[in-house]
């Protein structure tokens, strides 16, 4: 069955906590090439039939309507997984 | 409100800042700028500020204010910080005052939070703040960021933080969107203080529609000191350094102060702010590097960040000591290079503090920071100027004197009024009402009637709300939920220990504020008497609607003197509060919701009396009192 | 009397720390604070039990005990440990560092009603000869307060089978609240030198503020016997003979 | 500054009560198109000079090393991001 990604991130201008821990360790555990982390969700929807573009249409509005929140975060993707 | 977004796709949206306000695109409005150009439009009427307000800033600087003062005085003097509707009010508190019942007070109305003795050198500070607009945009955050501020408060006064507590009242229960704020405040409000490791010893919800587009989040802070320990916000001493630590201050917040002090329109809030989010991790690093300080004395005077971050900690600190202060905003650590002076004055970043430090102390207090890890830059000094001065890239934006910042800003006498509207909805009686033509009768009918009152949103068991909140970390909670009063271990020799509870009925104060307030009071007086601790002060939250309304004022005359009396026949001081106005939707108030908190102390807790019946009580009696 | 010296780790928001210290004091042991930068193995040389406490170390960002496992300290334990001469013992939190830091098999996902929660709950002793378990009787029910949002241990079919064959699931509880299969919270390595439980023992150390318990609220104190069984196993690996009871 | 994305998802022998709470609120929400949701992380490594094959690499080390835990989760993309 398709398998539709949505992929959710921090806005850029919210603190986001989760990755400012991760980024703290990363020159202890010798990780210098990385200048910031941010974290972020990733879903994987499940496609009951076949994964049109209406139905990624209607994936688009699951993720604006649950899978984000407006206020802290931004979807920074949907699209079939190949 | 329903979350109504057509796709808002991809893009993060562009963030509304300070940045919008600067004057005619000038690089910087600087004071010298400022008195060249009289006649430059300002937006005070955007910032909150009435024509007066803004002539009066003008009088006191001899000119215009800079972009960066007027964002200034518009904060510090916005409802939210200056109290400038409910001081007329809140002065009974002192005045019905009695030396007897002033006697376990170590520190009164006025400070960050109120100080009581609680005897063999022991002090307690508690108090509650409103974190209503942030909540309903975002409850998670803005109910985390709530118990987050208020820590820092108490932290601020020199003290542990020993527990936390919350109030919430949301809309209706079947409304759709009552979940997402009950249940994202609930949860915002665990995450926060499970981290912290401060246990949630005591809180209350209610439903009604009344708060549907406008609910109430209240966070408290319980903190334990010894009396040495005791630290007062003040900059004072010639030749010290001012330190900002914690948290980087990124764009976050900014017009916080403001907005609070707004009413939501229809929509919503219409210039939202960026949600603050919350870094209980940063924090609980904090209290320890604060706390350790403290042990050391190496700090003066300490002051923590909430609204309108730097611009209010400068004055308040500054307003607060004996000379002046001169700040290099250049210096401070920033998590966004992008912001301006103004945003950069006004953000309200958590998790950030700022002390006073002699400058002997310095490398100590460095050193303790390196310890815990903890980031900081010295942004200034105090001298004896008597002004407030702040350089960016050095310019002075800021030359003011702090304490017309601070404790200047103008008081109303606002008129007030019975409304009429409140003999209509007292003459709705119950006995009017359909319902009282078909009360039950027959058992069955009386079964079911209970079934029903004890399946209602209000009457519901509360585990789910209190299964999410850590009750027991710290080790010395005697009772948390689901006890009418939270009881705690303070002194672990001897079992001295307080109890603690907040409550209010909001439709008792709705139908008869002076009358509904004594209630609110008697109640968690009587929550924590019944419990079995001395009562030995109070503190209030008082959310209500707009002062601009004269029925709304009225209802806070009203309550405030209730508190007042009720006080007065209790024998127990106000120690301290929180004032919370504007909470309404277009037109319609809130119900009033002054929250009092009650805090007790027992010799030992171990005599104090849950208010359940625990399955061991088999085959005691049962009085109604 | 020589009490026992037993090391507590002090990750940043560990929030159980102080009452594991307190805990460890009550049973009849020395506890010693461990800073988690520690790189050297003279801060654990004279110690023969470490516990790594409960709470939210490092906020438990990025999964639970991720972040503590990388800390300097863990690599010293599990060195120690490695050399047959330490016992390290995990609670709540800390057995998800464990876990993390690959020390015990298996890991931690959400519970199954996703979200913190605590609650007190039953467990029973499976195997009363650890290190954290020897002052139980065997198959002994006993409550603790168990709490967190990822309490939900899981592990593959073989790890699993490997456990259970060798007596290294030492506790289960009667009905898992997190989710955990086979009910196990908590787990043993084949030495007997690494141990976690997912539970907060140290909320139930002291009559009034323990868990519910049928003689009244808060009476419970079935904790005890944990640290008890700790201060005894680092007696006895001191040689300085049974402390305890 | 170039950025790598890395993405961790629960193994699929793994449970994951997150996702399945989320599937639980689908139809009700009306979303009959997805017969499951499973719930990972996608972190935003943003990288300090070029994100050369060797950057990437680092990357992945990091992601074998801290950003998924190989228990209960496994690495579902290593990517420069376009
Ligand atoms: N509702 C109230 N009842 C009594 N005192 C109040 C009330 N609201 C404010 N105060 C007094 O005014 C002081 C300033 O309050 P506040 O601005 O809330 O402190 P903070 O600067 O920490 O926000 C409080 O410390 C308190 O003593």
């Amino acid at each position: 069955m398709p398998t539709i990604v949505v992929e959710v991130m921090p806005k850029p201008e919210v603190l986001d906590p989760q990755g400012k821990a991760i980024d703290a360790r990363l020159p202890e555990l010798g990780f210098r090439e990385f200048s910031s982390v941010r974290q972020g969700k990733r879903f994987e929807l499940t496609v009951d039939g076949e994964a049109t573009a209406e139905v990624l249409d209607r994936a688009k509005q699951l993720a604006a309507q649950l899978l984000a929140n407006p206020s802290t975060e931004y979807i920074a993707k949907v699209e079939v997984a190949k | 409100m329903v979350r109504a977004y057509l796709f808002p796709w991809c893009v993060p949206q562009a963030q509304p800042t300070v940045k919008e306000l600067s004057v005619n695109n000038t690089p910087l409005d600087t004071v010298a700028y400022a008195g060249e150009t009289p006649d430059v439009e300002q937006p005070w009427a955007d910032l909150g500020l009435n024509e007066q307000e803004y002539s009066r800033i003008r009088e006191i600087l001899g000119r215009r204010p800079t972009e960066a003062e007027l964002a200034m005085y518009s904060s510090m003097w916005s409802e939210h910080t200056s109290y400038k509707s409910s001081k007329v009010h809140l002065r009974q508190f002192g005045e019905k005052t009695t030396e007897e019942m002033q006697q376990h007070m170590l520190v009164g109305l006025g400070e960050n939070a109120g100080v009581v003795d609680l005897g063999d050198g022991w002090a307690v500070t508690f108090k509650v703040e409103s974190h209503n607009s942030p909540s309903y945009l975002e409850p998670f955050q803005g109910a985390a960021t709530g118990i987050g501020g208020v820590v820092r408060d108490i932290i601020s006064m020199g003290a542990r933080p020993v527990a936390v507590l919350d109030s919430l009242r949301v809309g209706h229960e079947d409304h759709e969107d009552t979940a997402r704020i009950v249940k994202g405040a609930v949860a915002g409000v665990g995450h926060y203080g499970n981290i912290l490791g401060v246990p949630n010893i005591a809180g209350e919800t209610a439903f009604d529609p009344v708060f549907q587009g406008n609910p109430l989040v209240n966070a408290g802070a319980v903190g334990v000191l010894r009396h040495e320990d005791l630290r007062l916000a003040q900059a004072s001493g010639t030749g010290n350094k001012i330190v900002l630590f914690g948290a980087r201050t990124g764009g976050d917040g900014i017009g916080g102060a403001a907005m609070s002090s707004a009413a939501f329109d229809d929509e919503g809030a219409a210039n939202t702010p960026v949600v603050q989010a919350g870094d209980p991790l940063q924090e609980n690093v904090i209290i320890e590097a604060t706390l350790e300080l403290f042990a050391t004395s190496l700090v003066e005077g300490i002051q923590d960040l909430g609204a309108a971050g730097i611009a209010c900690a400068t004055s308040e600190l500054a307003a607060g000591g004996d000379g002046g202060m001169h700040v290099e905003l250049t210096n401070v650590l920033l998590r966004d290079e992008g912001l301006t002076a103004g945003d950069i004055l006004m953000s309200e970043s958590q998790e950030r503090m700022m002390a006073v430090v002699t400058p002997d102390n310095v490398t100590a207090f460095e050193e303790i920071m390196a310890k815990y890890g903890v980031e900081y830059s010295w942004l200034g000094e105090v001298n004896a100027s008597g002004r407030l001065t702040i350089d960016w890239n050095g310019e002075r934006i800021v030359d003011v004197d702090p304490t017309t910042v601070a404790d200047g800003g103008p008081v109303y006498e606002r008129p007030y009024a019975r409304p009429e509207w409140l003999d209509t909805v007292k003459a709705d009686t119950f006995r009017s009402s359909d319902a009282a033509a078909n009360l039950p009768e027959t058992g069955e009918e009386l079964k079911a009637a209970v079934v029903e009152l004890m399946a209602s949103a209000n009457m519901a068991d509360r585990s789910w709300i209190t299964s999410q909140t850590d009750t027991s970390v710290g080790g010395n909670t005697r009772q948390g939920a689901p006890n009418d009063s939270g009881v705690l271990r303070v002194d672990e020799e001897t079992g001295m220990g307080i109890g603690l509870a907040i409550d209010c009925n909001s439709r008792y104060t709705y139908l008869d504020p002076y009358a509904g307030s004594q209630l609110a009071v008697a109640e968690s007086y009587r929550n924590v008497a019944t419990s079995g601790a001395t009562p030995l002060g109070i503190s209030d939250g008082l959310n209500f609607g707009s002062p601009e309304d004269p029925g709304v004022m009225w209802q806070f005359a009203e309550s405030t003197r209730g508190i007042a009396d009720a006080c007065m026949e209790l024998s127990i001081p106000v120690t301290g509060g929180n004032v919370s106005l504007y909470n309404q939707t277009v037109d319609t108030p809130i119900h009033p919701t002054p929250m009092i908190v009650t805090l007790g102390r027992y010799d030992d807790v171990a005599t104090a009396v849950p208010s359940w019946l625990h399955p061991a009580f088999d085959g005691s009696a049962l009085y109604l009192l | 009397m020589n009490e026992p010296k037993i090391g507590v780790v002090m990750f940043d928001a560990a929030t159980d720390a102080a009452s594991v210290l307190r805990a460890v004091e009550l049973a009849g042991g020395q506890p010693v604070k461990l800073h988690p930068k520690t790189t050297t193995a003279p801060d654990v040389a004279d110690l023969k039990v470490v516990i790594l406490p409960g709470g939210f170390s490092y906020g438990d960002y990025l999964r639970p005990g991720a972040l503590a496992a990388t800390q300097p300290i863990m690599r010293v334990l599990a060195d120690a440990v490695k050399a047959k001469e330490l016992t390290v013992v995990g609670l709540g939190n800390g057995f998800q560092v464990l876990t993390e830091a690959g020390m015990l098999p298996g890991g931690f996902i959400a519970n199954t009603n996703p979200g913190y929660h605590h609650a007190d709950v039953e467990f029973i002793v499976e195997n009363n000869v650890s290190a954290i378990t020897n002052a139980y009787a065997a198959a002994e029910v006993i409550r603790l307060p168990q709490k967190g949002a990822f309490g939900f241990y899981t592990a593959t079919e073989d790890e699993l089978d490997a456990l259970e064959s060798a007596g290294n699931v030492i506790v289960r509880a009667k009905d898992s609240v997190s989710g955990s299969v086979r009910a196990i919270a908590g787990i043993s390595s084949d030495d007997g030198l690494v141990l976690g439980l997912m539970a907060s023992p140290e909320y139930a150390i002291e009559e009034g503020f323990g868990t519910d318990h049928p003689d009244g609220p808060g009476l419970g104190v079935d904790g005890q016997g944990l640290f008890i069984s700790v201060v005894r196993a680092a007696g006895a690996t001191n040689g300085e003979g049974v402390v305890g009871e």
